[in-house]
């Protein structure tokens, strides 16, 4: 399926997502037509189950989408759609038609049947009409949230994507149920780690291909810049630093089933974050003064990179969790640790 | 070159004696102004502000006092600059004038020149921008292609400036081109002071990928220049430009470009970092206490008329990489995303400082260029 | 070449299979070696230990059966030998045989040579290192010197080799040499499997900057071969060596050489990390983890027959950088002076690494190399 | 008085301290004719009031002897002996005869007239007759402590220099007084670390010039490798930090009276032990295998920068001191702290 996946993806991004289109968005209009090609796609739904009308996909399946849409910088909330029709799959739901976002992060509550508290930073939280969100507490609730029934704080990451900050006070979800026995809380914090690390990812092959190009293209002292050694190893790093992130992305979606495998996924968010800060600054380098530019198309990928290392947990923010399990479970354990991809106790491995 | 040249070099007394007066004015004048906006340092530009400077007599400072300036110290003059950069004040319109062209057109200039520029300049009233790149030699300056051809008793320039800083918002610009069509390399190269309101002048601003215009494309099509407007010696263009260097490379804009964020990162942590926050800030604490105290030995160099190019070089490589590494590491300290709109103003002052700073190690030199005059300075080639 | 092709490949269950049993050999051999030993990592040389392994059948465990093998997949030698490196085991013996030499012996070595050193080989009784590096190519391989001049149907080898690994305790080395003096650069050289207590051969170690011995000088002075010393095609020489260097560059050896002061460090650091500690230790795993993904992809490229050499640089560049990392921040992530003598077991598991550390990215190509491999297999040139 | 300093100690350490005798060191022995060498010239009294028999000179006079003696990594405490008999003096003492070593950290402690606890990693602590230290408590004093009365626990730096844990108990000073009024109870720490980040620098400056020398010697495909941008770059990079190195320590030692300016001292260990880091790493990278030798005298100086950076507070230790410091003041003081050099309240602003 993942090459079925890819092909099809890259054509409709391609198609889609040129840069002017990519651009255009900058000013936080939906791009409809844009959705509706990519809805019609039916990859919105690709990891809900079959039951429920999705493809019933596998994660393994999906790497190559997140990838794509890092590396044509989808002005679209699509990644967060995948990954929230999954968690309501998983919990039993009906995938929501129409873009759905998802809340990584704040102190959304149930009480009774409402749900109340603060989500920060929701992708295109001001645009769709549904988000869903994993309630706190002892029994946390998968819930399938209106927007228009939230106070909504505008505000954009780095890359002008719109980011909306959602205060609900006592809204009735659209649908509800129990999160999956054994899942984290945390799942929608993780599942968006981990597709933003497909992002980077896929964002990283682009700035690669870029300065690349540009090194062999552009003359400085009679010839091209990528004859100069420092040029050359700068984007040997770059090269490196972005096929880690791949790596640690394709180990992170290969799961059998649809569940996230947590060590691998938390690996994919810090190896990726690093790259994105590294990659981006020797594909400016290497680029010079040109690239700095808003007519060059790269700071529509490196703008992404600064963003989207920070978003759903930095590499710092995951790093410290993991070093604390980590340390927590010894020097003996480290080394299976590693083997076996999980440190701690097996609940804590998946979500 | 050595190492040994960085040697303990205090801020005089009667230079440490205007500190005071400047962050009186400053806490006064900068008072609404936010940090969004301080962040954009060297580069914000208010015409006014740099009028209310030159009231003060806080530009042009080192020049003579028959040309409104002050014959103050070097030092004098950086106690004000790293008093306006430390509170992101809008130095931009006179920043050229004040660092470059002032003591240029002093060094070189005729007296019909000085009389007629150095006034205005210490009055805050004459902005300048500097002519150099060019589309085809970004790093590469010995490429220039931009010629000024004599005509008689004038000169008659052609050719495209790029990457010119404040161009559109100038009113001079000092232009290295090529006078000598048969030169090659350094050779043949010439400075001239070029009213920008002249005929056959196009400016085209280039917006940056923050959406902001501070670089600009300037076309030269047949522009008649008086003899008058050479500055210094024909055919030794490059020999001015690289003797000041060492004033370009080692000033305090050469590592407080991030103060700003710096500054919002110390107040958004608070004040009681834990153990990661505290390591890094406190590292950052001390590499900047270090880069001002090169910087203010670079400056003791210049004062007594040396040319430490070298030891500027080394200020500038290490002072870039502080004001890169400043994004990177507010980025790791806390969990705060850059935000374009919304969010706080340390998440504002992170998104604009973190897609400035690639730039830090692109104008003044690349990273390349520095590190290559660096080990060649050690007798490396 | 493109980072795609660092595809998932996971260790097939047959191979998983066999860590059990490796684990449970290395609690039982390992018991008595302190962390000070096991941080010589692949340096630690014990011929009985590596005996003991050739009696498990972990030694040459991808060679066919009939030389004493197990055919069995690189992906079961990859677990083999990352158990042994993540215990610190001393594999320094027969560990050049196991990655280099017997593979090479399969592949171009005549039927005699292989009935001769292959089982000998898996057994752990032969040891081999690989003579490259002269005293005036260093990363130059291409300018050896030592020659072998045919002499009838013997060899006559002058010359010398340096920083050849393991040659004072090995039997023999397989040498890359001139065999057409002629020639130049990469042409005319040619491999020989040299019998290291041949009258005419000197070796001098060499001790490193901790006062080790790994390395040595070995003189040829009219040392006399048999024809059936070439091994591979005359002239061939460079080509073969280039073949196996992906299998060189690719393997855990190449990211887990501070693994033991890894391990140390946390149990210092104690069960409750610092924000500083667990944000680094926590990297580190993350890092730890994707390298061996990335390692693994390469071996799954060998095993399916490619020449994954660009790959393989990349997985020693990182993994390099990886392994020079951890004594850095080690050193920041606890107050502890490293110690020769004295101080704490972690102490001097710091002090051995921390020296050490240079050498990861001067062995088996340097960094420079590896970058300019990795650029133009991007298509930089 | 630094000039005349400088060129003296140069030609003494260049004449006592060959790469050989330095070596010859490693093996623990008391280089006696070495030490009295040094004895003779009278440096190790620079520091001690002209009332007590000293140079009475200032730390700024001592910079160069401290580089000095870091480049030419003169195996013998005279940097701790001038700095032991800087404190006896600072406290009214005579200074010590012969070598006299320093206690920066531990736990030892005055009761009654005896002083008792743990003297960690003191140089030459096994050989020393003498050590000055600063017992904790809420009167500190400077006591002078005989090493024949202590339990040595033996140990050495990655350099083989000696550091011998001493532990006393019940111990009788052979000379004390009360720790100047005003004065930090750290201060031997301090001035531990202004003396090794000076001895850093100085060994900066000793590996800066073999890596320049090698690159314009060694030749590899053909052309010195100096020639290469790859080496020419890594070596700027070592300048760069050799240089910061020597301006934190010119700035430090730079105070007008004999008191340490504490922002300096610790800005110099910080920027000194992170230019050590990097400092070796591209010496030995530029140098090779041959400077991975026991023969090449590279590793005189990298050893000893790989121990220096880490002793009297690593800069990881002296950077959360003055983070925390910097953060307690707050945004609003942190300019104003870098030009005045000091953050927090006056008593700590000196040593």
């Amino acid at each position: 399926m993942r090459q079925v996946f890819d092909s099809t993806v890259e054509r409709l991004f391609a198609d889609i997502a040129s840069p002017a289109a990519v651009l255009a968005c900058e000013d936080g209009a939906w791009p409809q037509a844009m959705w509706a090609a990519v809805e019609e796609s039916g990859f919105p739904l690709a990891l809900a189950p079959e039951a429920l009308g999705g493809a019933g996909a596998s994660w393994a399946d999906v790497c190559g989408v997140m990838r794509l849409a890092g590396r044509f910088n989808v002005p679209l909330p699509l990644p967060e759609t995948i990954l929230a029709n999954w968690l309501l799959g998983a919990a039993g739901l009906a995938p929501a038609g129409g873009p759905v976002s998802i809340v990584g992060g704040g102190s959304l509550r149930l009480q009774g049947s409402l749900v109340s508290g603060k989500a920060p930073d929701v992708p295109w939280g001001g645009t769709v009409p549904l988000v869903v969100a994993v309630t706190g507490g002892s029994a946390p609730m998968v819930v399938l949230l209106p927007t228009e029934a939230a106070s909504q704080l505008d505000g954009a990451n780095a890359a002008a994507e719109p980011r909306t900050t959602l205060l609900f006070e006592d809204v009735a979800p659209v649908a509800q149920a129990p999160l999956p026995a054994g899942w984290p809380a945390d799942v929608l914090l993780l599942g968006g780690a981990l597709v933003r690390a497909a992002q980077i990812a896929g964002a990283l092959e682009g700035v690669l291909a870029m300065a690349t190009g540009y090194a062999g293209e552009r003359v400085q002292f009679g010839k091209p810049i990528g004859s100069f050694q420092a040029i050359q190893h700068q984007v040997a790093v770059l090269a490196e630093h972005a096929a880690a992130a791949v790596m640690a992305c394709e180990a992170a979606f290969a799961a059998e089933d649809t569940r996230i495998v947590r060590l691998q996924a938390i690996a994919a968010k810090i190896c990726a974050s690093e790259a994105a800060g590294i990659g981006a600054g020797i594909a400016h380098a290497v680029h010079g003064a040109i690239g700095f530019t808003h007519e060059h198309s790269l700071h529509l990928s490196t703008r992404r990179l600064w963003s989207w290392r920070s978003e759903f947990g930095s590499a710092s923010t995951w790093s410290q969790r993991l070093g604390r399990a980590v340390c927590a479970a010894g020097p003996e354990a480290f080394w299976p640790g590693i083997t076996d991809g999980r440190f701690g106790t097996l609940q804590e491995q998946y979500a | 070159m050595s190492i040994d040249q960085f040697t303990y070099s205090p801020l005089p007394p009667e230079a440490e004696a205007i500190r005071g007066a400047v962050r009186g004015f400053l806490a006064e004048a900068m008072a609404d102004i936010a940090p969004a906006r301080r962040a954009e340092s060297w580069m914000g530009f208010d015409a006014a502000f740099s009028r209310r400077l030159g009231e003060r007599g806080w530009i042009g400072m080192a020049l003579p006092k028959r040309y409104g300036g002050a014959e103050a110290s070097p030092f004098a003059r950086y106690v004000v600059v790293e008093e306006l950069l430390a509170a992101g004040a809008p130095v931009s319109a006179h920043w050229f004038a004040d660092r470059q062209s002032g003591p240029q057109i002093l060094h070189y200039g005729s007296d019909a020149q000085k009389d007629f520029h150095l006034p205005a300049i210490c009055r805050g009233e004459q902005f300048f921008c500097i002519g150099m790149s060019e589309p085809n030699s970004g790093s590469d300056l010995a490429s220039i292609r931009t010629s000024a051809r004599r005509d008689g008793g004038r000169w008659i320039v052609n050719g495209q400036k790029v990457w010119t800083t404040n161009a559109q918002r100038s009113h001079y610009m000092i232009a290295l081109v090529r006078t000598d069509p048969d030169s090659k390399r350094n050779d043949g190269l010439s400075q001239f002071i070029i009213d920008l309101s002249l005929p056959g002048i196009t400016i085209r601003p280039i917006k940056d990928l923050t959406g902001a215009t501070h670089f600009n494309e300037v076309f030269f099509d047949d522009v008649v220049l008086d003899a008058g407007a050479l500055i210094g010696t024909e055919g030794c263009g490059w020999a001015q430009v690289t003797a000041e260097l060492a004033f370009e490379r080692s000033g305090p804009e050469r590592f407080l470009s991030s103060i700003a964020l710096l500054q919002s990162l110390i107040g958004a942590v608070g004040a009681e970092p834990d153990a990661l926050q505290a390591r890094d800030i406190g590292r950052l604490a001390a590499r900047l206490a270090t880069l001002r105290q090169m910087s203010l030995a670079v400056t003791a160099h210049l004062a007594a008329g040396r040319n430490p190019a070298w030891e500027a070089s080394v200020v500038k490589e290490l002072g870039t990489t502080f004001e890169q590494e400043i994004p990177e590491l507010a980025e790791a300290l806390l969990d705060v995303a850059p935000a374009t709109r919304g969010g706080s103003e340390h998440a504002r002052v992170l998104a604009y400082l973190m897609q400035e700073a690639p730039s830090f190690s692109l104008r003044g030199g690349t990273r390349e260029i520095l590190r290559g005059i660096i080990a060649r300075g050690l007798g490396m080639r």
